[in-house]
């Protein structure tokens, strides 16, 4: 199905099927048959946490921006977190991530902690890139966390090439790419998907349509914005899912990873949501290439209320524990804050440090 | 005349070359219904409509060849590309379809073309976003490469590049984008491609430089003046074909030189204008010629590291001092 | 259906298809229905021509290639000629044509005269590209022959490129654009199919499937060898045509050219052919990557021979006006050839020509 | 000590370095089954089979960017192009991924990796098959740049390039390939990478050169020892980092040069050599830089048009004479 133009219209639509499909029945396929209640709502409070810490860093970020602590890009991540909440939950320490700029949400959510990427934003010496890369370039290695990069589309091949080396040492962990929908217009996604099916790679890719490629709605860049058609040109598997329900992604993510890690064979996922935000700090969130009608209708279908509001039907999680979860997350922003304010400028010698190594093997 | 931005220079002269011919037209990301990513293009979409002003999805390459097929049959496409960053991707069809399209068919296809857009870095836009490809380009033959450093320049240049029957990459700066100076307003005042231009005379010592280092070069020369070291400007506005002549008769006068851009070293535009110098003004060289440019490293992100890495006027005093045996 | 490597197989289940359907019933939709029998054989006798004038042609460039007198890469296109020969029969003059580095064929079909064309083989200033070119790049402006191009997949774009001129002069000519089925896989292949069919730009987008690129076989390099499936990727029209039969071949192109010219849309065309010879004039036919019997196999399916059957059958070409013709199509060739040899190497000074022209608009 | 081709010196480098690690592997269009397009992993699929030597499909962009990929998580591809020319399209992986991933990082992923095919123009390939790739990426910060000359270089310098964990840029020569050479078959020889090597002594004039220009170097010195003059050859070897050093020595010795290259003049690779002659031995030249290289045009088709494009003997030994002022 076509997300065309007509926001309001796709969002009905989801609408209506949620309230066909309670979330509580929802049961994912990869949750171990006997997981009780307990351990589902365990795990609805830990997908919550993830999606608030999200949310509630990137809102210090624009804070931090408009205070020009933060320079250069910067692309929020706000109205998409249930992407990455519900990825990183179906996924092994030793599998491993790649994306785009817009990397805030992934980075956080896999673990990567507050204090280093916010010392990354601010251009610290403890930022997760040393203070080089900045908000598009996050990058963390020991969560196999790879970055955070800045070409559109640049990074899919690379994703590509960690399915090969794990194919190569027969390992079975998994990568796993995102990127946004305008991407997929691009030759690098082409040749990347293509070698991935070619080769049975241990991939998942994952578009993260939020409908807007800058100021282009996807509707004016991409001939066809059906996912399925594009997965079926390289065989692959495709599938669509409605991102703002984090469930629905770790369901999808929960087979698509296990797919890969079983039979190593990659999946192409689009993830259908919307950015809450402007395409960058740069940009206004509405009234140039999209109403803020259409925002708002959009903005009512918040992942974390989503969420919230079914563990709240549940009666698993009171006001009181929500705030104090919330609260939690927004102090652990403000240690970031503080972590990364105290942090030092990286010492001038390093800008000669790191553009290459001494080392041979 | 007027005083107006860079920014407006360079809609002005679109504006006014859509208007005169009707083959021109301008296509690239973000151009039409946006008004272009750094606003160059405002207005244009309502005034000319989706046929002259078009936008694109992100394929670099995909439009790149878009445009070189529209100009073997005759149309005249302004391709823009959101930054030069993001051209790297299309160089493919600027190096190996352009530029050399009229030389494999005999003189046949010729390329009445422009390339432009937004080249080096701004603030904190760290590596990927922060390249000059000036030196790369320049290295071609069967392209023309324009780097505009005033609004003047900017619009007189656009102009002439649109009516280039030629290929012409069009550098701009996106930190030029804001900055002011008087331009004419004339429709038919052109610069013309392939000719230096001396921002500012004197006797001392040379600066040849390029783009948004023309602004560097001024400040340089106006605190150099404090101290009666009189610094002429050589802005070489067009890289391919640079302007020997102008180059050596300014070293002529002054016998030292600082040759001063934004990107890297090595093989850079700067390691050019010094084999011209050694080779046309050999006798002339009170001094051996000093670049100041980019530091050897991809662009960092952090402020201080950035401002470390990039060309500055300090930097460029410094190497006037030491060419001037002063230091 | 994909080719796969089990060319045998495919090549019987083509000349299943033809017992079923013999040619002197195919009637292209393109063809005015009040043809008459005798236009009809006036037609078949041209593409007739127009492929033995290829084929003799070729067959001269390869005996000129191991004396030397053509250099650098040298692709023949023999086999593959009614794909030229057939698309050529429906397009108008003022249409346009752009083509890869295996470009003799459509070039000679498309009327650059064999006089210039071998005299830039030769790498003489009577040639078709003033001696510059050579053989992976002839241009014939007049004939709206836009070359010649060497990077794979490189010249896509470029049709598209023609296909928005036309569109934009409110023109109703078409461009054609040939390319290898390897060149699929390739970025730029993906940004030109998506941009032509977003635009709805009049172009025929043609693969000239002949089952491999250099010595890898399609079943090596693409993961999905169904053509039908790429072009829905791009809500493209996508077709399969068996391209040793001119007439399917003529019937395919009229019916995506009148396409392009009446509605301004574009169309993806699989070919599917085989090459008779070496990749270039330094690859074995055969040995290597394809085995004799494969190759044998395939050349039983001489495009040429079928139509020449076909007309034998019809009795509307004797023995003697088949050998006459063939005897004017090999003294043109030698004609060219002396053309060729007699012309001039190109002037010293042209070395510095053609590099920018003087004039501005 | 064997006299083999620089084909055979790759191809061993390329066998020893895969025994040795298990972690490198070689990937690229036509590598495997059909035994590489100039055959240099000739037998290698056989040897070490289909994950270790891999084709692919015709997508540089795309398996340069495995290359990468696979190079972030530990693995040490080597990237073949089937030509330079065609990785043009794949300059994103290369500059923006390669050369800054280690730096855009903060220091945590190194690229350990080879790209490597033939670089530059061969024999009537015309203008999109005939380009030297050198100076484009000599510019570029975070890559090493190799180019050698001969069978010797060829393997010592490819088994340095496979074992540094930095991302090396390996420029062959088609035209090289079946030139032979003495070889050691020590599998612990290395050449070292940054190191010029002196390919003749002389006193009378110096040559700064590199890749399949080398040759030309050494036709020329043996011409010109006939009349008496004794050039002294800087093979530089690698481009980036450059050997200001060994250069510097040889001009202090003959005080005469000219740079000998492959590529086009502008902002290329002798650009560097002269602007780095000029400024660090200023007081010991005699005469300017002059420099030998590729006609500013398009590669042409036309035999003789090719041959007068082409840097060649009797071109570099007029340079010469022009420098000693014998002409
Ligand atoms: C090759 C390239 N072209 C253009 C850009 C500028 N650019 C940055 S993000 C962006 C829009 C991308 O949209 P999408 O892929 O949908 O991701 P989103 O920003 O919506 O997450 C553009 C055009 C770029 N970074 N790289
Ligand atoms: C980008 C690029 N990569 C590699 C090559 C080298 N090359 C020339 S032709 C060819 C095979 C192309 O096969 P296909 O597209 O099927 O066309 P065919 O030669 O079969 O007509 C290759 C790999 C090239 N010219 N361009
Ligand atoms: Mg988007
Ligand atoms: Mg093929």
């Amino acid at each position: 199905m076509g997300t065309g133009t007509g926001g309001g219209r796709l969002t009905d639509t989801i609408e209506r099927e949620q309230t066909r499909k309670p979330k509580q029945e929802m049961q994912t396929t990869n949750e171990p048959a006997e997981a009780t209640a307990a351990e589902q709502a365990t795990l609805r409070k830990e997908l919550l946490r993830s999606m608030l810490l999200q949310r509630r860093f990137e809102e210090r970020c624009a804070e931090a921006y408009a205070l020009g602590k933060i320079g250069g890009f910067c692309h929020l991540y706000i109205g998409q977190e249930a992407i990455s909440a519900g990825t990183m939950s179906v996924l092994r320490p030793d599998d491993y991530v790649v994306t785009s700029y817009r990397d805030h949400g992934q980075a956080i959510a896999r673990g990567v902690t507050p204090r280093s990427v916010m010392s990354e934003l601010f251009g610290r010496v403890d930022g997760c890139s040393g203070g080089k890369g900045g908000s598009m370039h996050l990058f963390d290695k020991k969560l196999g966390f790879l970055g955070g990069h800045g070409i559109v589309g640049g990074h899919i091949p690379l994703a590509g090439g960690v399915g090969w080396a794990i194919k190569y040492r027969k390992g079975d962990q998994v990568c796993v790419c995102f990127f946004g929908e305008a991407a997929v217009n691009i030759g690098a996604f082409h040749e990347a998907l293509n070698i991935a099916s070619l080769w049975s790679l241990p991939c998942v890719f994952v578009i993260e349509n939020n409908r807007y490629g800058m100021g282009t709605a996807i509707s004016r860049s991409t001939a066809n914005e059906d996912v399925k058609a594009r997965a079926a040109a390289y065989r692959m598997l495709g599938e669509s899912v409605d991102a703002q329900d984090v469930f629905a992604v770790r369901d999808a993510m929960g087979r698509a990873v296990a797919l890969a890690r079983k039979d190593s064979k990659p999946t192409l996922i689009e993830m259908r949501t919307y950015r809450f935000m402007g395409h960058s700090m740069s940009d206004a969130a509405s009234g140039t290439y999209r109403s803020r009608e259409e925002l708002e209708e959009n903005m009512k279908r918040d992942p974390i209320v989503i969420l919230h509001d079914i563990m709240r039907a549940n009666n698993e999680l009171s006001d009181g524990e929500f705030s104090k979860l919330d609260e939690e997350q927004k102090a652990i922003c403000q240690d970031a804050w503080d972590f990364a304010d105290a942090s030092a400028e990286p010492p001038l010698e390093n800008l000669f440090t790191n553009v290459l190594v001494e080392s041979t093997s | 005349m007027a005083v107006i931005t860079y920014r407006e220079a360079l809609t002005q002269a679109l504006r006014e070359e859509l208007t005169r011919d009707e083959n021109v037209f301008l296509m690239g990301e973000e151009v039409a219904q946006y008004n272009g990513a750094y606003k160059v293009s405002k207005g244009l979409l309502d005034e000319f409509g989706p046929m002259r002003i078009v936008d694109t999805p992100i394929t670099e390459l995909g439009f790149a060849g878009v445009g070189v097929g529209s100009a073997m049959v005759g149309l005249r496409p302004i391709i823009e590309f959101m930054t030069w960053n993001f051209a790297l991707l299309a160089l493919d069809q600027v190096v190996n379809a352009a530029a050399k399209m009229l030389y494999m068919s005999g003189g046949q296809f010729n390329m009445p073309m422009v390339f432009r857009g937004p080249n080096g870095s701004a603030l904190q836009l760290s590596a990927q976003h922060s390249q000059a490809w000036e030196s790369w380009l320049a290295h071609i033959p069967g392209l023309k490469v324009v780097t505009p450093g005033t609004p003047a320049d900017a619009k007189g240049l656009l102009k002439s590049a649109i009516r280039d029957d030629n290929p012409v990459v069009f550098l701009e700066g996106e930190m030029l984008y804001n900055t002011k100076g008087e331009v004419s307003d004339d429709a038919d005042l052109l610069v013309p491609i392939g000719k230096a231009d001396i921002k500012r005379e004197g006797s001392d010592c040379t600066i040849v430089t390029h783009g948004k280092m023309v602004l560097i070069a001024l400040q340089v020369a106006e605190a150099l003046a404090k101290e009666n070291i009189a610094v002429e400007i050589v802005d070489l506005r067009t890289i391919r074909p640079m302007d020997v002549e102008a180059i050596a008769t300014s070293v002529q006068k002054t016998n030292r030189v600082v040759v001063l851009e934004e990107g890297w070293e090595m093989c850079g535009v700067g390691a050019q204008v010094a084999d011209f110098i050694q080779r046309e003004c050999f006798d002339d060289l009170d001094a051996p010629v000093i670049r100041v440019h980019q530091a050897d490293t991809p662009m960092p992100y952090a402020k201080n590291l950035e401002r470390a890495a990039k060309p500055d006027v300090p930097k460029a005093i410094a190497a006037i001092k030491k060419v001037m045996y002063l230091a």
